[in-house]
């Protein structure tokens, strides 16, 4: 679905990613894991518009898609989280999730004037959706708090809201785990599922948590100092002795079981 | 030999008062970046601060010179600086503890800082007004000129001079002075770090034992001494007429923009960029030129780029055409 | 809510207080330019409240408004344009022309000989036109410089400056945003105090045009003139209706004088509320349609961008057309109540266009009513022009207060009395740091939209 | 009395109640670990303890007193270190000046801590003078915890150290925690990753909704079936 | 009895350092109608203050309202500056019917301003000014110069009215650009108008303002030796700040007898001001003539004030000079008549306006000194 060749991206001299391909398939979960500061996020960035590769090309369901600004991407279908979580801190949970779906015909400015009526009837569409979200996710009571109020946790979740608020096609998640419950990131992986049965998602993954990732993706992609170590099955890679050394040390096998 | 001269006209008409006009600028704007770089708010009030400092200094200075104190051929009125900033540092320090410490503690957006400071400025304003009232208020002495344009022609049997003012020495003297050492202060000391620091992450800041009252002690005690250091050299050299102070601050501003706020020697470069774009643009290169090509034929043409009323424009065009090719200024915040 | 009806209510009070201490006459002058304020607080308030955009070029477009107002109310001039109206044209003509060819060459050319086409058509049109348009302009200026030495305007009724000012303000915003949209919030303020600041400069120096800084005077006003109006007879029956008691124990001769100064003031009266029922209505339409929008999925798409841009992108909103949209929006706002403020002055000054009384005095407004909130803007709008005005007598009230113990002819009380203006800058001071000190985010803070039911 | 904690603590953040007394403490040489779901006021619990919440009731104490008069700065001058959940760089700083900042306190020479936490963070060491604003999100939680074990403190507050940070870091991270202990420092530690923060636990905490649920040694807890099902993840 | 008259004056803004003595003077001539105990058989008149900006009419207009409505004034002496005495013109005191004299402007599109005659100016026009200082320098041998003018309409409209004059009796304007107030530095446009090639420089500003910063900035750098001035530039102050350079400049400033303006000033510094400089004199007749054509009136009238004007401040009549309104409000009291010459040789025309005499000033040995009259 979506074909990363051979990116580069340096930030002055350090080099983020240093010819990086990799493909996600369509309707695949797709795990990225590697340690810290190895491209992962830079890789999510470059992807999703935010940065400007050096190099390389992405390409998206045949059409070459590198350098588009973000908001053209999403028009497209490809979403995704933020590592650092990117809440609009203003805004209650609840308008946080609503903002999200894009044409919204109440965005366009005259439609505020002239077409309250068609505004409405979205309106209460999207609140029931937005709340279906919000009781999935735990935050029902804090609907109407400003997002910026949140726990840590809670952003995450909220940045994880935000993707189901839209049929996406794919969906890019950066660390939604982090900091996140055990148990609640149990029910969203659960979720995470769902999604990509039900309605198709494709999801790529950065994720810490080899559990999580382990019940959760194939294949899984393994990035070390910018390029890409190794492909494959979580139960491989997991016994890899290359990822093992750089990555997951001694615990390794212990955390699996 | 033509050579010479047309080097001389343009130091004369073009270098040197940029040089002076830029060296001005640029301490101006040290202030202001200083409290931006920390303290996160563009300080409005800043040129108030520069004539609240020179009015205290100028009637010490009255005193000093009714009682025949002087520094000969030294201007009087470096002996009476340090009681201008003394006075400065003490309004500020206090304007901070009535004013601006509570929207810091209550974390307000730095918009609202602003707008404190525009109420200090238009507090000031009126004080200064006040106590010395609105008109021209001259207390340069000691020796205005270093070496005068006719000196020069004398000296080298040149058609062209130079002119250099005490003042402008002074000033360029100062700046250089202040700039090396604010810098070092800045990036060497601990004290430098830790404002950096709590200008970063207050909590944080705190969280690491830094005094964050200490750090916002220091910078206005920085800030004010800067102001009044500017302020006093430029009057000095014009002359002290409250109402300029408050026209002085926008270049000022674009100076610490176009240098990247936050930033000392952003600062600085602002200053000069500012003040060369102002002069060097609006000179007519006729009389330089013809020094150099002694045939051309000008036709009338003056070769002036831009006509001077146009030179307030003319800087902020530059600002703007640095900022389109670097939006955060020369040298990041 | 009770909160703000008490605030409203003091400002009402205020107003008929100063009705009643003072004069309707200057009540309703204060009003009026209260609301323009309120306009350009409005417009104010949509970049900075709503958005974030941190616009300090205000007057720039203040005086893009006003400008639009003399241009389309001035009668033309028609020695000028006789003079040198074809020259201006003639350039405006051949830079068009070459506007077009530059297009038609992006376009059609080949991709190498682009540059070279394109710079060979500037080089041989600007030197033409520039030529054209400075002798025009000298022959314009110089035809009877001392009463007019310009263009002139269109000779239309004035009221239409103001949508039309509005679009030009809009048409510069657009300009002025594909130029400096990019910035940081610092950095576009200065660039667009500067770009402002420019725009400044050529109405004040290109005469041609503008008149420049020979101001143009006696514009045409919506209203008939006081001169006029005061001898209607209805507005002398008002008079003598309002002036009842007091003319009837007058004799004919004094009761006609007297008839005859009141009648004046009644007709200026007259035109006031003709103004202000003017502005109130263009206040209300804005307000309406800015409240419409704030209030459904676009000021929440706003409000969003306002808060984290990145992430507002990430989830598809194009962050830089929002953004020019609403430069341009509220730009236009400003623009609108810049050609209301020269069609109720009825001159245009381009001297007067000063960023302490256009930009920041506007921006104190914003804040001290409360930013991301119309009603605390309009009302930040009224209570700071009312205290511009009256920390005047305000101070020196004060000063007279103060020093009234010293003897009548103490020097001291003398002195602070000859300086007493300069306390309105220290009371408007004061009263800006004390309210932000009690309410740092405005007397009408944004409402939390947490509350969405 | 233990040595440092909060009793019965009560507060949040203005009109908006968070924590309903609760108890947390940590003796020298021990580490006290906090779970519980997000939300729960974990993170406000720590922030009271260092006085950047304030509390409308109950105790901080360090070393048998009260020490509800100081305030934060005040707090850490008498020993006690913190590392946020959120915000826990200088990003304008270097990654150097970052560290120097966190042995701001200390009038010995900062030099061989510095060292140690190069050789505990190695890419810390490669990245001394890059902008920790530009850290990679694993590291900038190891530059936080690196800066906080600059202070050399007595007490050491950590707010999900290993949150982001990549398996063996995290794994060697705690196994440093626990070495700590030899130096007699005491640590409070909010988790996530509660199973292996919990195996090093003398003590645990199980918060929710600001109240203490279940307290217990580590191993006990993660024994507890209860425990285990709603907060570990089962 | 108290009868307010309003001072509108630019205290704040541009003109300010202008404002405070222009005021004084004003208030000196009240005083000493008052004191006389002559007006109106013992009336008092109380001056009221109102800022007039000089650069935001807005708030200059409100400021007159507020004299005019809720202070009541009969009368107003002011404003400062040009744009402004327009627009108060035209929105107060010509609409409502209130005598208003202005001391300082001098803008040449005040002279055929609708005001429905209730606009006066103690300063002539400056269409004239530069006409007799265009006259005076082609005669001195000043030929070739360049002009700097401040950017309003004061300037414009003097070096607009200098360069015509100038040239069509055979001089050459080299350059002709203008400078703006308060800025913080004036080297660029001394740079520019030395290199325009011309010997003299005519400067056309404040004497406080730009216009001292342009002379300075042409001194520093030696780029002039040579100046000539106008009315807002002829003040004790520039030479004092200035120093010898601008030995031998020579300028022009209305007002014709030499002595009469020399009792003004002794009259002031008894007063404890100073009265030399900017349009002090000028602030000191406009108010002497209020209070006479008040007495003209014989109430407190607005509109017989106005009717009055001309009748006090021209022929025929006794000549009245500073410091003897007493015996003017004496002769009005008792019918005669009177013709008001104060210290600058006030005569009304149909338009309100001073047809203008000038005295001309050179500075010898740091003084100026008046060498004609025209
Ligand atoms: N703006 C920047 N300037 C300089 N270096 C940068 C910048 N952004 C990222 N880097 C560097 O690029 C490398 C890759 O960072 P990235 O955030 O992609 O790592 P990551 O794989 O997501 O790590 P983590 O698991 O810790 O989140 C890191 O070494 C980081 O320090
Ligand atoms: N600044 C704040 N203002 C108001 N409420 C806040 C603020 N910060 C946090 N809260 C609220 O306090 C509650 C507890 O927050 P806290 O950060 O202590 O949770 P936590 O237990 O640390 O959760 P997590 O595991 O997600 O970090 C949350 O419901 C949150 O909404
Ligand atoms: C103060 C003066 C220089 C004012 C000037 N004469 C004017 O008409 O505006
Ligand atoms: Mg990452
Ligand atoms: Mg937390």
């Amino acid at each position: 679905m979506i074909s990363v060749r051979n990116i580069v991206k340096s930030f002055g001299g350090v080099r983020a990613i240093d010819h990086a391909s990799f493909d996600v398939e369509a309707g695949s979960i797709t795990g990225l894991i590697g340690p810290n500061g190895a491209g992962k996020t830079t890789m999510f960035n470059t992807i999703a518009g935010h940065h400007r590769a050096d190099s390389g090309q992405i390409v998206f369901q045949g059409e070459d898609i590198s350098g588009l600004p973000p908001h053209e991407l999403f028009a497209r279908g490809i979403l995704r989280t933020f590592q650092l979580a990117h809440e609009f801190p203003t805004l209650s949970v609840l308008e946080n999730l609503m903002m999200v779906p894009a044409e919204q015909s109440g965005e366009r400015i005259l439609n505020t004037w002239l077409n309250r009526k068609k505004i409405k009837q979205e309106e209460a569409a999207l609140r029931q959706t937005a709340e279906s979200v919000v009781d999935f996710l735990n935050l029902d009571h804090l609907a109407h708090t400003p997002a910026g109020n949140l726990s840590g946790g809670q952003k995450k979740l909220l940045e994880l809201g935000r993707t189901m608020m839209v049929d996406a096609k794919i969906v890019f998640l950066d660390e939604v785990g982090a900091g996140v419950n055990r148990s609640l990131l149990r029910e969203i992986g659960t979720a995470i599922k769902r999604l990509n049965d039900e309605r198709g998602y494709t999801f790529c993954m950065i994720e810490h948590d080899m559990q999580f990732i382990s019940r959760l993706c194939d294949p899984v992609i393994v990035m070390v100092e910018g390029r890409v170590l190794t492909t494959g099955r979580a139960d491989e890679i997991l016994q890899d002795p290359e990822v093992i050394e750089s990555y997951l040390g001694a615990t390794a096998t212990e955390v699996v079981t | 030999m033509e050579l010479a001269n047309a080097f001389l006209i343009f130091a004369n008409y073009v270098l040197v008062p940029s040089i002076t006009y830029g060296a001005q600028l640029a301490l101006g704007a040290l202030g202001v970046t200083l409290i931006f770089g920390v303290l996160r708010f563009s300080n409005f009030s800043h040129g108030e601060m520069m004539s609240f400092g020179t009015m205290v200094t100028i009637l010490v200075t009255w005193v000093f010179q009714k009682s025949s104190i002087s520094i000969y051929p030294l201007p009087t009125a470096l002996l009476a600086l340090p009681i201008g900033i003394l006075a400065t540092v003490c309004f500020s320090l206090a304007a901070d503890k009535i004013v601006y410490s509570y929207y810091r503690e209550a974390k307000a957006k730095p918009v609202i800082l602003m707008m404190a400071s525009l109420g200090i400025m238009f507090v000031l304003n009126g004080a200064v007004r006040l106590f010395v009232g609105p008109g021209d208020r001259q207390f340069f002495d000691g020796e205005r000129f270093i070496v005068t344009a006719s000196e020069v022609k004398a000296y080298t049997g040149l058609a062209e001079g130079v002119s250099i003012r005490s003042t402008q020495a002074i000033t360029v003297f100062i700046s250089i002075l202040l700039f090396v050492l604010l810098y070092l202060f800045l990036q060497k000391t601990r004290a430098g770090t830790a404002m950096r620091a709590y200008s970063d992450n207050r909590t944080l800041a705190t969280l690491s034992g830094i005094n964050s009252q200490a750090v916002v002690r220091i910078t206005w005690i920085l800030a004010a001494s800067l102001a009044v250091v500017a302020g006093v050299l430029y009057g000095l050299d014009k002359s002290f007429k409250p109402f300029t102070y408050f026209q002085i601050l926008l270049p000022i501003f674009a100076a610490t923009i176009v240098g990247g706020v936050g930033n000392p020697l952003g600062a600085v470069v602002g200053g000069f960029i500012i003040s060369f774009s102002e002069i060097a643009l609006t000179y007519p290169y006729r009389k330089v030129v013809l020094y150099i090509y002694p045939d051309i034929d000008l036709n009338g043409y003056i070769l002036q780029l831009v006509p001077t009323d146009y030179k307030f424009s003319i800087s902020f065009t530059i600002l703007v055409l640095v900022l389109l090719l670097r939006p955060s200024g020369l040298f990041r915040g | 809510m009770t909160r703000n009806i008490a605030l409203f209510g003091t400002l009402f009070f205020l107003f008929i207080a100063t009705g009643y201490l003072q004069s309707w006459s200057v009540t309703l002058s204060i009003l009026n330019l209260c609301l323009i304020s309120a306009v350009m607080a409005l417009g104010v308030n949509i970049q900075w409240g709503y958005a974030g955009l941190f616009n300090a070029g205000i007057m720039g477009f203040a005086a893009v408004g006003g400008t639009a107002a003399l241009l389309i109310s001035h009668p033309p001039i028609q020695g000028a344009v006789a003079a040198g109206g074809s020259g201006i044209l003639a350039a405006l003509a051949i830079l068009l022309a070459a506007f077009a060819i530059v297009v038609g060459v992006r376009r059609f050319a080949a991709r190498k000989l682009r540059r070279p086409l394109v710079l060979i058509v500037l080089l041989a049109s600007v030197p033409i036109a520039v030529r054209a348009f400075s002798g025009a302009k000298e022959a314009i200026e110089a035809f009877e410089p001392a009463s007019s030495g310009f263009l002139g305007g269109l000779g239309l009724p004035i009221i239409l400056s103001w949508p039309i000012g509005g679009a030009a303000a809009a048409a510069v915003a657009y300009i002025i945003g594909k130029v400096s949209l990019g910035l940081r919030a610092d950095y576009l303020a200065i660039a667009t105090l500067g770009i402002s600041e420019i725009l400044v400069s050529f109405f004040k120096n290109e005469d041609w045009l503008t008149r420049g800084v020979k101001n143009a005077t006696g514009l045409p006003s919506p209203f008939p003139p006081i001169q006029n109006l005061q001898n209607n007879g209805w507005v002398q029956d008002i008079t003598a209706w309002l002036n009842g008691d007091k003319l009837a124990q007058m004799s004919d001769a004094q009761m006609n004088a007297a008839l005859k100064l009141h009648s004046a003031e009644v007709a200026s009266l007259i035109v006031k509320l003709g103004f202000a029922g003017l502005f109130a209505v263009v206040l209300l339409f804005l307000v309406l349609l800015s409240e419409l929008s704030l209030k459904s999925p676009w000021g929440r798409m706003v409000r969003a961008i306002r808060d984290n841009e990145t992430a507002a992108a990430a989830m598809g909103k194009n962050v830089g057309a929002r953004h020019m949209q609403i430069l341009v929006l509220g730009s236009s706002v400003v623009g609108i109540a810049g050609a209301m403020l020269v069609t109720y002055e009825g001159q245009f000054t381009p001297n007067s266009y000063l960023p302490l009384r256009y930009t920041f005095l506007i921006w104190v407004m914003v804040i001290v009513g409360g930013s991301g909130n119309n009603a605390g803007s309009i009302f930040g709008a009224f209570l700071i022009w009312l205290v511009w005005i009256q920390a005047e007598p305000l101070g020196f009230w004060i000063v007279d207060m103060a020093t009234s113990r010293m003897t009548q002819d103490s020097d001291i009380r003398a002195q602070l009395l000859a300086q007493s203006q300069h306390l309105r800058l220290l009371i408007m001071g004061s009263i800006l740091l004390l309210v932000l000190r009690f309410n740092p985010s405005g007397l009408i803070p944004e409402r939390p939209h947490n509350r969405a039911k | 009395m233990s040595f440092f904690g909060g009793s019965n603590m009560y507060g949040g953040y203005g009109p908006i109640k968070i924590l309903n007394g609760c108890s947390i403490s940590v003796e020298p040489g021990e580490v006290s670990v906090i779970v519980g779901p997000n939300g729960a006021g974990k993170s406000t619990a720590m922030k009271a303890l260092l006085g950047l919440v304030e509390l409308t009731s109950g105790d901080v104490f360090l070393d048998g007193k009260s020490i509800d008069a100081l305030n934060t700065r005040q707090r850490v001058m008498a020993g006690i270190g913190f590392v946020p959940q959120t915000e826990n760089i200088f990003p304008g700083l270097t990654v150097d000046e970052n560290l120097s900042m966190g042995g701001y306190l200390r009038a010995d020479s900062v030099a061989d801590t510095k060292q140690e936490v190069f050789k505990l963070f190695p890419v810390l060491g490669d990245r001394r003078k890059q902008l920790a604003g530009t850290l990679s999100g694993g590291q900038r939680q190891q530059l936080a915890v690196g800066r906080a074990l600059m202070t050399n403190p007595q007490v050491l507050l950590l707010d999900e150290p290993t949150a982001g940070v990549s398996p063996n870091v995290s794994a060697q991270l705690l196994y440093e925690i626990s070495n700590l202990k030899t130096r007699d420092m005491a640590i409070i530690m909010v988790e996530q990753n509660a199973r292996q923060a919990l195996e090093i636990a003398d003590t645990g905490y199980v918060l929710v909704m600001g109240e203490n649920k279940f307290t217990g040694s580590g191993p006990d807890l993660l024994k507890d079936r209860e425990v285990k099902k709603t907060f570990l993840g089962g | 009895e108290e009868i307010k008259m309003g001072i509108l004056l630019g205290f704040t803004g541009p003109a300010e350092s202008l404002a405070t003595n222009m005021a004084l003077s004003a208030e000196l001539a009240w005083q000493e109608a008052s004191k006389s105990g002559l007006l109106l058989g013992g009336a008092t008149i109380v001056p009221v203050r109102g800022d007039s900006t000089c650069q935001d009419s807005s708030t200059a207009v409100t400021a007159a309202e507020r004299l005019v409505n809720s202070e009541g004034v009969v009368g107003i002496m002011g404003p400062t500056c040009s744009g402004i005495t327009v627009a108060v013109t035209k929105n107060v005191t010509g609409n409502i019917g209130v005598t208003m004299i202005s001391p300082a402007a001098t803008s040449p599109a005040i002279t055929e301003l609708d005001d429905g005659d209730y606009t006066f100016r103690t300063v002539p026009s400056d269409a004239r000014q530069g006409v007799v200082l265009a006259e005076y320098a082609l005669e001195s041998g000043v030929d070739t110069v360049a002009v700097s003018y401040v950017n309003d309409d004061y300037g414009k409209g003097l070096s607009t009215s200098f360069e015509t004059a100038f040239v069509e009796r055979g001089g050459q304007v080299l350059m002709n650009a203008a400078h703006e107030d308060g800025r913080g530095d004036y080297s660029a446009e001394a740079g520019a108008l030395s290199a325009s090639g011309a010997e003299v420089l005519v400067v056309f500003g404040r004497f406080d303002q730009g216009g001292r910063g342009i002379i300075q900035s042409s001194l520093d750098v030696g780029a002039f030796e040579s100046f000539v001035l106008a009315d807002g530039m002829i003040s004790q102050v520039l030479l004092d700040n200035v120093g010898p350079g601008l030995e031998g400049a020579f300028g022009t400033q209305p007002g014709s007898s030499s002595e009469a303006a020399d009792r003004f000033i002794q009259l002031a510094s008894e007063a404890g001001f100073d009265g030399d400089g900017g349009f002090r004199a000028e602030s000191y007749d406009a108010a002497a003539v209020l209070a006479l054509a008040l007495q003209a009136a014989g109430s407190a009238d607005r509109e017989a004030i106005r009717n009055n004007i001309r009748n006090v401040s021209n022929a025929p009549g006794e000549k009245i000079y500073p410091g003897e309104l007493a015996k003017g409000l004496e002769i009005l009291g008792s019918g005669g008549e009177i013709d008001y010459e104060g210290a600058t040789s006030v005569v009304f025309d149909e338009f309100g306006e001073a047809p203008g005499t000038y005295r001309i000033f050179e500075v010898v040995d740091g003084k100026f000194e008046v060498v004609a009259v025209r």
